[in-house]
């Protein structure tokens, strides 16, 4: 029980775990599309392109900000990536681009401690930063002549598990470590919390936040690596608007915006919902505007879902604590 | 922090964007005159006139510590109705109406889910923007032409002059921050807006009806980006559900350059004109001068790290001083 | 930034409760999946039903068809087509093309709405891969992307066609594309005869870009200064609006200022003419400069109508996406096609000149 | 009937209950005081009355209408209005616009008018015999000049039933001489005032009866003029007490801080004062004195201009917490909820925040230890909770004090710093607090108390430093402590500088 208790609480709620396996159940039962492995495959791999961005993510979310830079990051990463790719090859490429990731980060953290610009501005100007810099490198697309690369993300090990999904859930038990089991991911925590009393505890905020964005371009960095693969090119547009579905995916995993929790196993299995819910419209061949609206409804009723349940919630003891009272009337 | 330096920052805090603005139109008028002729200084006033008005009503909404990220979608969304509603032969006046109205539905639906179901607004407005899209969409499925015929009335707001001078646009800019400026300062509402974003529980403790002045603000903020959607249809003759994509990070960089804290209580309506102003006037010059989309992105970021890294000194100096 | 929203969750809670909150969690989140169970099956219902009503209507067709040639078995095929974003003008136009063939070979259709994203290409069409298509229809909304799918068909023997806009160096079944280059040239000798109607023989033009990653929509603005330059007309400048209307009403002021004697606009498509062309009639030049498109857009036409646009390329969407239709069932049935360009598996559609009557006009033709 | 009437009043906070079917009567014209410990529900109760929370159930009568108030504009309504424990001011706004927020006067039906919010403002003000202009931003005034704002605010309504609770917490001599001239004026208006303070002197200068409150329950009303100072403590706390409590006599060690001659500008001047090994120092004074900046400097929240600290003879610098902690410094904040506690984290993790390097390997945090760590400090300190991964705010606040408590124990600091060590904290665990804080002084432990109580620092405290507007007015030892002795220093009346032990 204790032991049961512990993954609850320390790990987040899981209704959202929930949530996914009752969907997929509906979805099995009422559309053959889904009965197959290959759909599933496909929606775990696209999933955790965007998941992997989100574990980066989440931290920023946790510590009570965000960054809005990681699409512009993104294809930053991926002109030079497949701009290294023939000349270096595979390893040493992914090895600058990480090393470029920690780069992003490094300066989206200084401009943010140091400057104190507030993380929504700093990062929304480094957003046209990063990408005006990815136009300038190299402004029409390419693709990857590489076809070892080119498989990486789309592999299934065992023919069952797709290469980006592991690698995804190996970089969430590692994100999950640093956020319980390391002093740099309590700081974050503590920082979410509340500032002061992390100054007061002793926390190095300025040093904290600039690791903050560095863990955000790092994972970053790895997600633009799985993305390359995925989409065998680059372009220096590619992926705008990402920061808002990983932004989405994190919320829906239940880490407050306003910070001092979160999970990453909730903020990858909350990538794997969106992605599930359109591949879904999709295959119940949802007219493509009604999908946005349905997306947008879809997720006013998740973010809200607390507040739904916190409504009831007092209803309910209100109308216990009325009972009771009446109780107590009739048998006085 | 001495006597002196206090003072600087109060007149920074006024006029510093100002300061930044001239000093873009020095480099750019030394760099080629035509930039700062008069008439193309029109031209960027007329131009900043769209994302100005939709600024002036996200300043609320930021000065009572939100953002409204569906100003974009809203944009659209009224673009295609009066585009519809006037190739159906409606009037120009009726189609105006109705997009107000949409523009304010909009806003009272962003309200209702961030007071009665307390979302926070970034999420909230991130989820509506989707969904107004999507309902644009669903309305009106691709652009419409407004031809001559149908859009001589509409037409008077972007290229008619009030009295045979004044060009609309600039007119409607002046009139809304004219509006903004009074109802910030001197209304109850602009003092309530203030007074949430300063301290929202302590307005609650007051007796201030926060749910009903926040709803009202995403009014504001959905109107006022219906009067830029009436603008911006009018200027570019067609009724487009893309028309918006993008612009509400146009109108939350206008305000953030103007000063206006995001962490709420304390807005800047001059500073956010000048910020729309600055905006347009560095894309426009780095156009005329033939510089490639990569550097006007650049531009704008540096401009922006610039006026709030000024401001991040300014924090220091005043943190150092406690 | 401290974010501290409006509405900080409440923070406090106490264990008997979180008790039933617990509970609560499961009924809610099951409650959450009902719903959107609910809606996708609401919503799916109206689009979802041509598809299955064109299925059981047209097997009976095909069969009276018999043995003709190619479309013998089309009843049985399925095709998939993913299309760049149902919210252009263009690409709903398209996809009308598609559903009306499918609808007469009696085909299978599933499609798929890459909203313009790069990566929901992929996944739609390797989810319409993998629910079994006979044969892959794609206009792809970055090109380059395209070699990664057509890996991925070749995989399950699924041949791809490609509608427009590129193949980004795919190994392609065929590829069905307008020409860019030519029709940028046709743009170009029509603006031509115009000006020298006006006996004007010299003098600048501009051009209004897309984005400078859109490779196909280069071409066109190449083919247009081609011609242009070779009869003695200087560039004055390229601006890129990024396709977008409002921004190339911004350029289009911005051009008017610093080139005020630009003679001819060409903007690679039609939104972003429209753009120009409103500013130019805010300018009070209207007429003296002439603006042209590329797409062949209602609003375009209208436009044109109306006398503030010169003229458009049109590009014959319903065509592309019934040609597309046609080409992958005889691909399914091991045809081989009939190229244009057999090296780059190309086959063109034409594209015409609306002039500024409005009406097609074929004088003007690519050499 | 009465002119206020509350019937039955009962609420529950997440399960427990504030209030248990409290009701009381008040009548019109008088001063009413509500009395009872930390946490006996005074405050909730008038929350309840001005609109703030609801009652789960009961009734409130006003002038014999039934009322149902359920927002502070209902309150208002009702004619309520309430001056709250805590500050409600909006620091980017005027003192003008934050005392007329709730009903701007108006002019052309939208208008805000501004010059006559000023002038009526400035009026009140007038005759409050304030420094401050009614223009001034809320932002440039001090604490007690802010407190000033919240009465006046509360006055503007002018309501018929005024609720004052603990006013004068802040509020130096003469604002609170101030404070009494007005209740006294509001009685002769034949305005209802209810009162709530600690300070017994205050309650039995100004009011008319009292209403008693325990744990949430109605005690008793009495007649002021007929109870005793020691019959209504008694009341309040349940069970009769001979005297305070108060530590043992203890004898000196040798110093361990030192502080000299700190000055920092429009803070604090010429700080100086030595504090022992095993001593308790308490530090008294008002509130927005500085006394809280004195000690955040020893911390190194803050930075002097110029002085000199030294621990163990060794002269210290400390630029930031981590500095000081690494010296052996312990603080806990006044500030519980925003600066102390960490909400949403497991009250394992609160406790072990500032020791994880040492009790991690190669990065990795122990659990093991972690579980040590809590055991430890729960064997000593006895924390309630329910396993190491509850969430702290679903603690009650005495034994979140404890954690912070066990926080800077943790780190093994050899001064501790508390601000306001028992504030909202209930009975039991105040005495646990207080018996913990002798034993580590017995230890060698060298502690400093900054408390607004002053009951608390006579108890405790070995010695006490008495503060007025940064500087050091009284150094009082154990046998000088009086209540009245103490506040004569602290408000600058009397500067007695002769505590220093030998």
């Amino acid at each position: 029980m204790e032991k049961k208790r512990r993954f609850h609480i320390e790990y987040g709620d899981h209704g959202i775990l929930y949530a996914l396996i009752i969907f997929w159940i509906v979805l099995i039962i009422t559309n053959e599309n889904f009965r197959g492995l290959a759909f599933f495959q496909t929606i775990l791999t696209k999933a955790s392109l965007n998941a992997i961005c989100g574990i980066g993510m989440t931290f920023a979310v946790i510590s009570g900000a965000f960054d809005l830079s990681i699409a512009s990051q993104v294809a930053l990463n991926g002109v030079v990536l497949t701009l290294i790719l023939p000349k270096i090859g595979i390893f040493p490429s992914i090895i600058v681009i990480l090393l470029l990731g920690v780069l992003m980060g490094t300066i989206n953290g200084l401009l943010i401690s140091k400057l104190r610009i507030p993380s929504f501005i700093a990062t929304l100007a480094m957003q046209m930063a990063y990408r005006a810099v990815a136009q300038l490198i190299n402004s029409s697309p390419v693709v990857v002549d590489n076809s070892g690369f080119k498989k990486m993300a789309t592999y299934k090990i065992a023919g069952i598990i797709p290469t980006a999904f592991l690698i995804c859930i190996i970089l969430g038990i590692i994100g999950t470590i640093i956020l319980r089991k390391m002093k740099l991911g309590r700081d974050i925590l503590a920082i979410g919390n509340s500032q002061e009393a992390a100054i007061i505890s002793g926390i190095n905020v300025a040093k904290t936040e600039i690791m903050i964005y560095l863990i955000v371009g790092l994972f970053t960095a790895a997600s633009s690596v799985m993305i390359v693969s995925y989409l065998g090119s680059s372009n220096y547009g590619m992926q705008s608007g990402l920061e808002f579905t990983v932004i989405s995916a994190v919320v829906l995993g239940g880490t407050a915006l306003i910070g001092g929790k979160g999970s990453i196993f909730n903020t990858i299995v909350a990538a794997i919902f969106l992605i599930s819910i359109r591949s879904a419209m999709d295959s119940f061949g949802v007219d493509s505007y009604w999908q946005r609206v349905v997306e947008g409804v879809i997720l006013i009723i998740a973010f809200s879902i607390t507040e739904i349940r916190n409504i009831i919630n007092t209803v309910l003891v209100k109308r216990k604590a009325r009972k009771q009272l009446s109780v107590q009337k009739v048998s006085k | 922090m001495s006597k002196r330096a206090k003072k600087f920052w109060l007149i920074w805090d006024r006029i510093g964007i100002l300061c930044i603005l001239l000093t873009v139109m020095i480099v750019f008028g030394i760099l080629d005159s035509k930039i700062v002729s008069p008439t193309q200084l029109l031209t960027a006033l007329n131009r900043a006139a769209v994302s100005g008005i939709a600024a002036a009503g996200m300043m609320f909404a930021i000065c009572a510590g939100g953002f409204d990220l569906s100003v974009g979608s809203i944009l659209s969304l009224t673009s295609c109705i009066i585009a519809v509603q006037l190739t159906d032969g409606k009037s120009t006046l009726f189609a105006i109406v109705m997009a107000f109205l949409a523009g304010g539905v909009c806003g009272i639906i962003n309200g209702l889910l961030i007071t009665k179901l307390k979302i926070q607004t970034f999420v909230a407005t991130l989820a509506t923007q989707l969904a107004f899209a999507g309902v644009t969409l669903v309305y009106c499925n691709k652009a419409i032409q407004l031809t001559s015929k149908v859009n001589t009335q509409l037409k008077f707001f972007s290229t008619g002059k009030l009295f045979g001078i004044l060009p609309m646009p600039i007119v409607l800019l002046v009139i809304a921050y004219v509006i903004t400026y009074l109802v910030y300062n001197f209304t109850s509402f602009g003092t309530k807006v203030r007074a949430i974003g300063s301290n929202e529980s302590a307005a609650r403790t007051t007796g201030i009806k926060v749910d009903v002045t926040l709803i009202l603000v995403f009014v504001v903020t959905g109107v006022s980006a219906a009067i830029a959607g009436v603008l911006n249809t009018a200027q570019v003759s067609i009724g487009d559900p893309s028309l918006g994509e993008g612009f509400e990070l146009d109108a939350i960089t206008a305000v953030v350059l103007g000063g206006t804290a995001l962490s709420g209580g304390k807005g800047n309506v001059f500073g956010t004109l000048v910020g729309a102003i600055l905006v347009v006037f560095v894309k426009m010059g780095l156009n005329i001068l033939g510089a490639g989309e990569a550097y006007q992105k650049l531009a704008v970021a540096i401009v922006l790290l610039f006026a709030l890294t000024i401001n991040g000194i300014k924090l220091i100096m005043e943190k150092g001083d406690k | 930034m401290k974010l501290r929203f409006l509405f900080p969750v409440k923070q406090v809670r106490i264990d008997q409760i979180k008790k039933r909150r617990v509970n609560m969690k499961k009924v809610t989140s099951i409650l959450l999946a009902m719903m959107l169970m609910l809606t996708l099956v609401s919503c799916g219902n109206s689009s979802g039903e041509t598809t299955s009503n064109t299925t059981s209507d047209t097997t009976n067709d095909t069969k009276s068809t018999g043995d003709e040639g190619g479309s013998a078995n089309t009843g049985n095929y399925t095709i998939g087509f993913s299309v760049y974003d149902l919210s252009n003008e263009y690409f709903q136009s398209m996809m009308e093309g598609v559903e009306a063939a499918a609808e007469e070979n009696g085909v299978t259709l599933i499609t798929h709405d890459q909203k313009s994203s790069e990566s929901e290409l992929v996944t739609g069409a390797t989810n319409l891969i993998n629910q079994g298509v006979d044969a892959l229809i794609v206009s792809p909304c970055k090109p380059e992307v395209m070699s990664t799918i057509v890996d991925l068909a070749k995989e399950s023997n699924i041949p791809v066609i490609i509608l427009d806009i590129g193949d980004g160096g795919s190994d392609k079944d065929a590829i069905v594309v307008s020409d860019m280059y030519g029709g940028g040239q046709i743009a170009g000798k029509y603006a031509l005869s115009l000006l020298e109607a006006d006996s004007v023989t010299e003098g600048e033009f501009a051009i209004i870009k897309c984005e400078e990653s859109a490779v196909y929509a280069i071409q066109r603005g190449e083919g247009f200064k081609s011609i242009m330059e070779e009869a003695g007309f200087t560039l004055a400048t390229e601006l890129v609006a990024n396709s977008d209307t409002t921004e190339a009403y911004n350029a289009m002021q911005d051009i008017l200022t610093s080139y005020p004697d630009v003679k001819v606009i060409f903007a690679e498509n039609d939104n972003m003419a429209l753009g120009a062309a409103s500013a130019i009639d805010e300018a009070g030049k209207t007429g003296e400069i002439l603006v042209f498109g590329f797409d062949g857009n209602e609003s375009a036409v209208e436009a044109i109508l109306d006398g503030t646009m010169s003229g458009t390329i049109a590009q014959q969407p319903v065509e592309i996406g019934r040609l597309g239709i046609e080409l992958a069932i005889q691909r399914i049935n091991g045809e081989e096609l009939e190229f244009d360009n057999p090296d780059t598996k190309e086959i063109y559609a034409d594209v015409y000149l609306i002039d500024s009557t409005g009406e097609a006009n074929h004088e003007f033709t690519v050499e | 009937m009465a002119y206020i009437e509350l019937k039955n009043i009962t609420k529950t906070f997440y399960g427990v209950k504030a209030l248990d079917n409290v009701s009381l009567s008040i009548e019109k014209g008088e001063v009413h005081a509500i009395v009872g410990e930390n946490g006996a529900g005074k405050s909730t109760i008038m929350k309840i009355l001005g609109g703030m929370y609801f009652a789960d159930s009961g009734e409130v009568h006003i002038d014999g209408n039934k009322c149902s108030i359920n927002s502070v504009s209902d309150a208002l309504k009702h004619g309520v209005s309430v001056v709250y424990q805590e500050l409600n001011l909006m620091s980017e706004l005027t003192v003008a616009e934050n005392i007329y927020l709730h009903s701007l006067p108006q002019k052309v039906g939208i208008a805000v008018d501004r010059a006559q919010m000023n002038k009526n403002a400035q009026a009140l003000l007038d005759e409050m015999d304030v420094k401050f202009k009614a223009t001034d931003f809320i932002r440039m005034l001090s604490v007690s000049e802010q407190q000033m704002v919240e009465i006046a605010k509360a006055l503007s309504h002018n309501s018929e039933i005024i609720v004052m609770d603990e006013p004068t917490a802040a509020l130096n001599d003469k604002e609170v001489e101030t404070l009494y001239r007005l209740i006294r004026k509001l009685k002769k208006e034949n305005k209802t005032v209810i009162y709530i303070s600690h300070r017994l002197k205050e309650i039995f200068d100004l009011t008319d009866r009292l209403t008693i409150l325990r744990d949430g329950s109605y005690v008793g009303t009495y007649v002021t003029k007929e109870i005793t100072q020691n019959k209504m403590v008694e009341y309040m706390v349940g069970r009769k007490i001979a005297e305070y409590y108060t530590t043992a006599e203890h004898e000196p060690g040798e110093v361990i801080l030192e502080v000299k001659n700190l000055c920092k500008e429009n803070v604090y001047q010429d700080i100086s004062f030595t504090l022992h090994k095993g001593e308790i120092l308490g530090m008294a004074g008002l509130m927005g004195c500085f006394r809280e900046e004195i000690v955040k400097t020893i911390y190194g929240l803050l930075q002097a201009d110029s002085g000199e600290i030294s621990l163990s003879g060794k002269k210290i610098n400390p630029k930031n917490p981590l500095d000081a902690i690494a010296h052996g410094i312990g603080f806990v904040t006044e500030d519980r909820k925003q600066a102390g506690i960490f909400g949403l984290m497991s009250v394992r993790e609160n406790l072990t925040i500032n020791v994880l390097d040492r009790i991690s390997s190669f990065f990795w945090i122990k659990g093991d230890e972690e579980n040590a760590l809590l055991d430890h400090y729960t064997k000593k300190m006895n924390m309630k909770y329910n396993g190491y991964y509850q969430k702290i705010n679903s603690l009650s606040g005495g034994n979140q004090q404890k954690f912070l408590l066990a926080r800077a124990l943790a780190s093994n600091c050899e001064v501790l710093i508390m601000l306001e060590p028992t504030r909202g904290i209930d009975v039991g665990a105040k005495a646990e607090i207080y018996s913990l804080l002798e034993d580590l002084a017995k230890q060698g432990m060298a502690i400093i108390i900054v408390s607004s109580e002053l009951p608390e620092i006579i108890s405790n405290c070995h010695r006490t430093l008495a503060i007025f507007n940064g500087k050091i007015t009284g150094d009082i030892s154990k046998e000088e402590m009086e209540e009245a002795f103490i506040m004569q220093c602290a408000t600058g009346n009397k500067i007695h500088l002769g505590g220093e032990p030998a």
